[in-house]
């Protein structure tokens, strides 16, 4: 009996591989199982090689493994590029079709399956996903009535004839006497609980958390790893009286949830590096201006174009540093799915408490591997708008409203455009307290310091969770590596402490410094060349002879392997 | 009724005196008093250039962004909040040259906005430089040798664009100006107001003289139809854009009306919270 | 004797205070004495007030004293604004028709001139300049044949009554004898050398760096206090051949640059913060695309549109860690107008060799400030196009050209369009040594590794100035700073070292390492809230305990007394 | 002479099979082979999207820039070296939304490049999103309940703009769109190339069939007479943009030819070092 069993599933990019990986994912997570699947985009649209490699365990994990126990293989490419991926005892199932000509490997299954040749046979050739999930299914000892409420979920809105061919299909497969089955089963333990659990990815759980949040104004414009965003909030929007606003470009995007969240609607958009330099100007007036926006990075791989369908966190410089002059803004770094969900409503609680712009990064990584999901809590983040004004003493005139009133605590209020009494003006210029440009030099003092302090309350905040703490070396990290993080160092038999950072800006100084304290070594794991996070914190902390940085930048996320090897690395 | 002083505010404009700006201030503070729009509901975007500081001048809520983009902060605002009266303005360099683009997608977005062009054919804040509008030899710091390249006609591309609302006016014209700007706040979807605004200072070509010389009044026009596409394509081309008056305007539905019912609340007075019910069934779709 | 004099003029903006004052520094650069002015503007376009301050000395000075002896009034806002500058024995001299109420303060030599009444009377109300220079070179002994030479040389172009009107007006204030001039008159030593100087601002030396670089194409969008860039070439390229393209945005000007570029002309942009922010993903396709541009930002106070009129120094950290991902980058930082000019020119040697973008860092201050320079060394800096393939061997097959060949420096040969057998592929994405996208991870490393690398050797360049070289502490700057802190330094008897650096970006980092070996503490002077440079160096190298910051972020530059009094301050 | 073949590289594209830009690509390879022009004197500029690859499989000099910025690459490499042929090309996307503004400034500046939009309607390369040329009602990922914006008319705005060569090809009329390619390239001045290329993969509204159905073949009209601007518009109007050939040329200077003598060098030519002379000369008007 396994606790856990890893498959990859390889064919031609716009055939299924996705679907059929999706598939599998939620009926196992309809089980009680946990899930989590990785994707490998081919650079074109359609045909080359895609595939999808899921992991399925009676624990949460949020990795994959390095290698395989079943490589299902829909084209010949995923055989000859992957077979070396397969464990020991592995085992490659193909469409027998393919006629593949496979090496013998000693311990190694070799599975032919009929898949088209079935589908064919029963006047279905376009359902060789079914097929193949059927297989899979049976060899790993799946109920067939499990399956057939999955096709029915699945199916249903297509149509009666459509769920009863599925089913037909997947009844030829568990009636399928020539092989034998027995021999070849892999047992999986039973999952903890019997429970349904969804599968999301970070897109998804930043999308829903938006609208859990109360956004109701996404304006966007497409680009991967980012536009699933933009998607879900444009079919679902409307039906809470809410828009998403396709634009013209991103400098649109960020100027125009500048003017709805000016206006007071909770408004977002969502993006990835290119979007993000060109954002740079408008984040500075937003920063400037004090407007609450939120702004999803789903990084990819940069510079430039780089690698558009490749993992990477290397905008934390462009996004800690900024535009040109100096403003205030935060940037939280969920490392989860369900921080992805949360965090995104901490997001717009933070920008409309601090009034400036909140940063989401995330990573391909994190935005695009769908994974079974524990349920969320609706009210677990309760809404704050901070110091909104929506009504005004009917005493005060109009003007005399001091829109960046010089406050203890930095923050002014701030009424909206239609509210009586709250007329004020903004701009991107110095200003008054009053929001009238002004060049003198005490004001303009006082206005900086005002809002470059007003998020250093922040710091009283613990933004960093650590997991046994039992080691005098610390592996810190944020968004997807922390899954790869925390599975090594379980693999690893927690020879180290591991930890994750939830806010990158302002940076947790006190927490940090604490940590510095405590730990012989700090080592900062990230997907990028330069050490970013690492470097960052040493221009804050004077913390050179304890940091140590672990860096990747081949656009492909940490193996397991290669953290358990680092974690052993003699310092 | 409110008068124009209740959108005067005090602070004085750091214009230079005989600035063309004056009057378009002036103009949309009397168009807002005769259409009595509440100055709370009233919101004034614009970008940077002499004519950006427009919006600090008035009485009412005044978003003074970045170069170029008055029109998507304007955008965002009105489908944040439907209630309000949003007018965008800024000079031609403004919303010609760094936001082109911006310009032409307002206007087939057709968001209900008033688009005030502040044209003075050249760039004033930057002490004068050569704008998309300039016509051709125009000689500034940046064109010694006299613009070659050929000016933007505002009103002749919107036309292309399909746009709904399209005038111009004159500074100097200010009854026709106020008449303009009313009825382009009444449009229902995107409106353009191009006007003439001389800059005293650094355009000593296009100047008052000048245009009072090249004007056409197509108020004068007898029977001028500002539903004909076609009148008033040659009217732009004949004229070499140099008229003022309604030049285009044609009915339809704004974007709102074809995204929203029209009884939709505004963003602004939506309930934020989801019910649990509704969180259950949105997250049922990812099982 | 003094030997030095400092003069503020103040009057209605756009009314000849600044001609006033640069033909006073011409007039007295061409006696053999350095000038030094400082401009502060309305935030109007006409009108409003506004004042030029000038500092003229035997010796060489980049910085205006904290006070002034003479205060010419021709408006009373400046009686108002500036009385309280002047020094106890100061002057303060007036156009008459002010008649302007001042407080008697004693040793205070008031003197109302009658330059309104004069050039009316004389039928040239338009030239009171003339008549206020005429006055301040009585005052300060000037030969009036040496101010008819002025007169001569500066109107000559406008024609013979013109020059006529002036020099009458000159001899009208040279034969007042209203005044006991005897007694007035301030008696400056007699400069050095009685040569020719010439007058130049950062940003007229930049522009003529690049020509004499040999600089062919600038691009650019109009912004203060960049715009005189622009200006000068768009006059002077077409004169040797080159253009200057005025285009719709910045977006357009670092692409249209990076097009002329890649063809094999030096070619360059000039704009501040906003326009910094909107090329951030330009540059990133330069430095992926290995293309030599060079870009100027001439910073003002940020963020946003902040205060454009006003001096900062805040675009470091969005110069320095740049748009999203990673690529390199060099920033160099003239401290001088003669680094202006050979900084420039060096800054187009750097792109052709590093073959990436290069950014020449300058600051309103030193952008706009006129001063007195010695003469400029045409051929001190010779042209260096790096790797640049011009013409390539016959047998060379098309195609097979490795644009991008990994090379033991980093530095691949360079083919520009035009050139048989060097046609190759260039892109943003990521690619292989022909240029050609490729997403395979071992390829990725290595191209990372070699853009990264490829500048790694400059630093062994020297790139930081010290001088006086006898105490423990060093004050660090760079850009216009440094001539204060020069001031400062000298003012206070050498009581600290000072210093400049040249290049910011790769941070010379071991010239650094071996200066906190050398001293105990090192102060870095800038003018921005965050400390950037400070900031920079910290994340760089192990050095917090030494390194103090000092900071001024109100708009303007530091005075003389500011920093004297960090330097005796106790740490 | 040379052949298609010569400006093939063999690089396979990873495009769809049946995608419309193939045949873009192998348009233009004939064009140029018609014209014999050096292959390195031919670059290519594209910047991203499906469309954008097309740089790639050229054996020419090739720059794959970012989003938009197509033109303003191929404009600085045109100025930079006028002895080159330079095409720009894109999707419509590219070219119409985000880099909207520098298409415009492009077409009034009359820089010599020819400009080829791979128009399909769609984001091809973002999986299916809708563009600013997609047609109302279309739906798409970002548009689940069908586009409600006016889609833009390139041809029209062009024309608008002042255009001195317009036409529009179709990716399955081979002949007409080498045709067009080579007196584009031969006009003197700024060309734009509107090719309808179908993305077979997301876009299952305008597929060849649907193009083949509506388009109107100019070359086939007796008597059209592509110098006349009015009949130009009607025509475009008229077939609501969906035809094909050379639809407005007018000859004029372009921008090198303005700024310069005919005689003067390319950039990349001169000298770039001043004599002292020269330099002394520079120096003296600063004092
Ligand atoms: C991104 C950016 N680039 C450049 C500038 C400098 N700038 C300010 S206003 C302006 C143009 C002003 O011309 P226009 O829009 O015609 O307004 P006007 O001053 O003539 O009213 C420019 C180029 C800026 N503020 N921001
Ligand atoms: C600044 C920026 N924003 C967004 C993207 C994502 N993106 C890549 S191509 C593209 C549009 C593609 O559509 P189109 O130009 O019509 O070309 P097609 O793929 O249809 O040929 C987008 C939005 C990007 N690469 N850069
Ligand atoms: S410079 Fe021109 S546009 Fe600006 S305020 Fe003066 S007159 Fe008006
Ligand atoms: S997605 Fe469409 S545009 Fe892109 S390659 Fe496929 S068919 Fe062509
Ligand atoms: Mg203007
Ligand atoms: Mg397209």
């Amino acid at each position: 009996m396994k606790k856990n069993i890893s498959i990859m599933i390889g064919g031609v990019q716009g055939e299924g591989v996705v679907s059929t990986g999706m598939n599998l994912m939620k009926t196992f997570s309809s089980l009680g199982y946990y899930t989590y699947g990785n994707r490998n985009f081919s650079s074109r649209i359609k045909g080359g090689n895609t595939t999808f490699t899921i992991h399925i365990d009676i624990e949460k994990i949020a990795a994959v493994s390095d290698s395989v126990d079943i490589l299902l293989a829909m084209d010949l490419d995923t055989i000859d590029k992957y077979m070396h991926l397969l464990n020991q005892d592995g085992m490659i199932i193909y469409d027998s079709d393919l006629k593949p000509d496979i090496p013998i490997v000693k311990a190694l299954k070799i599975l032919p399956l009929p898949i088209t040749t079935l589908c064919k046979g029963l006047g279905a050739p376009t359902m060789k996903s079914t097929a193949a999930i059927a297989y899979i299914g049976r060899l790993l000892s799946m109920p067939m009535d499990i399956l057939s409420s999955s096709i029915r979920r699945r199916y249903g809105k297509k149509g009666d004839d459509i769920v009863a061919k599925n089913l037909e299909i997947l009844a030829a497969v568990y009636e399928n006497q020539d092989f034998s089955w027995q021999m070849l089963q892999l047992q999986l333990l039973s999952p903890q609980t019997a429970i349904t659990r969804g599968v999301m990815m970070g897109n998804d759980a930043i999308a829903l958390g938006a609208l859990s949040a109360g956004c109701r104004f996404i304006a966007s414009y497409p680009i991967t790893p980012a536009s699933e965003i933009m998607e879900y909030l444009g079919k679902h929007l409307p039906n809470y009286g809410g828009m998403m606003l396709q634009v013209e470009d991103e400098i649109a995007a960020v100027t125009a949830i500048i003017g709805a969240a000016y206006s007071g609607v909770r408004s977002m958009t969502a993006t990835s590096g290119p979007g993000i330099s060109l954002m740079l100007e408008g984040i500075g007036l937003a920063g400037m201006a004090e407007i609450p926006i939120v702004i999803v990075d789903a990084q990819r791989s940069g510079p430039s174009t780089g690698l558009p369908t490749k993992h990477e966190q290397s905008d934390l410089f462009t996004l800690y540093y900024g535009g040109h002059g100096e403003y205030p803004a935060i940037i939280l770094s969920p490392s989860t799915i369900e921080d992805c969900f949360y965090e995104t409503q901490r997001a717009f609680n933070l920008a409309d408490i601090y009034q400036c712009p909140v940063i989401l990064l995330s990573d391909l990584t994190l935005s695009l591997s769908p994974q079974t999901i524990d349920n969320l809590d609706l009210n677990k983040v309760s809404l704050d708008r901070g110091k909104l004004v929506t009504e005004m003493p009917q005493e005060n005139t109009p003007e005399a409203f001091n829109r960046y009133q010089l406050t203890s605590d930095g923050i002014s209020p701030r009424a909206i455009p239609g509210v009586k009494g709250g007329i004020h003006h903004v701009t991107g210029l110095e200003h008054n307290e009053m929001g009238r440009p002004k060049d003198d030099p005490i004001n303009r003092r006082s206005m900086m310091d005002k809002r470059m302090k007003k998020t250093l309350s922040l710091d009283e905040v613990k933004e960093i969770e650590i997991f046994s703490n039992s080691n005098s070396t610390l592996f810190l990290t944020f968004g997807s590596c922390f899954g790869v993080l925390k599975a090594a160092a379980e693999a690893s038999g927690n020879a180290v402490d591991y930890g994750k950072i939830n806010r990158i800006k302002p940076l947790p100084r006190k927490e940090l410094e604490a940590y510095f304290n405590s730990y012989e070594k700090i080592v900062i794991v990230e997907n990028n060349y330069n050490g970013q996070l690492s470097k960052i914190i040493k221009s804050e902390l004077d913390c050179h002879n304890k940091l140590r940085s672990f860096v990747k930048y081949d656009g492909n996320p940490f193996t397991i392997e290669e953290i358990i090897k680092e974690m052993g690395g003699a310092y | 009724m409110a008068t124009m002083k209740d959108y005067n505010n005090d602070v004085t404009p750091n214009w230079c005196p005989g600035c063309g700006h004056f009057s378009v201030l002036r103009a949309l503070q009397v168009a807002a008093a005769k259409l009595n729009i509440p100055k709370e509901s009233l919101v004034v975007t614009t970008g940077i250039g002499c004519s950006g500081r427009l919006s600090g001048y008035m009485s009412a809520y005044g978003f003074h962004g970045i170069h170029g983009r008055s029109l998507p902060v304007a955008q965002g605002i009105k489908l944040a909040n439907k209630d309000l009266t949003v007018i965008a303005a800024g000079g031609d360099g403004d919303g010609f040259a760094i936001g082109l683009s911006h310009t032409l997608h307002a206007i087939r977005r057709n968001i209900d906005v008033t688009y005030i062009v502040l044209n003075n054919q050249v760039y004033g804040l930057t002490k004068g430089h050569t704008s998309p509008l300039s016509q051709k030899s125009f000689q500034t710091k940046s064109s010694p040798y006299g613009s070659v390249e050929a000016p933007i006609k505002p009103g002749i591309l919107a036309l292309a664009n399909g746009a709904g609302f399209i005038a111009q006016g004159y500074s100097a014209y200010q009854e026709q100006l106020i008449d303009i700007i009313v009825k382009a706040i009444q449009h229902k979807g995107f409106s353009l107001v191009n006007v003439f605004s001389p800059c005293v200072t650094y355009n000593k070509i296009n100047t008052y003289q000048w245009f009072r010389e090249k004007l056409v009044d197509l108020d004068k026009q007898d029977g001028y139809n500002t539903n004909d596409y076609q009148c008033a394509m040659n009217t732009l081309v004949e004229t070499d854009c140099l008229c003022t008056g309604i030049i285009y305007e044609e009915k339809g539905a704004s974007y709102i009306d074809l995204v929203q019912e029209k009884s939709a609340l505004p963003l602004t007075k939506l309930d934020l919270r989801l019910t649990s019910q509704e969180f259950s069934r949105l997250f049922e779709d990812f099982k």
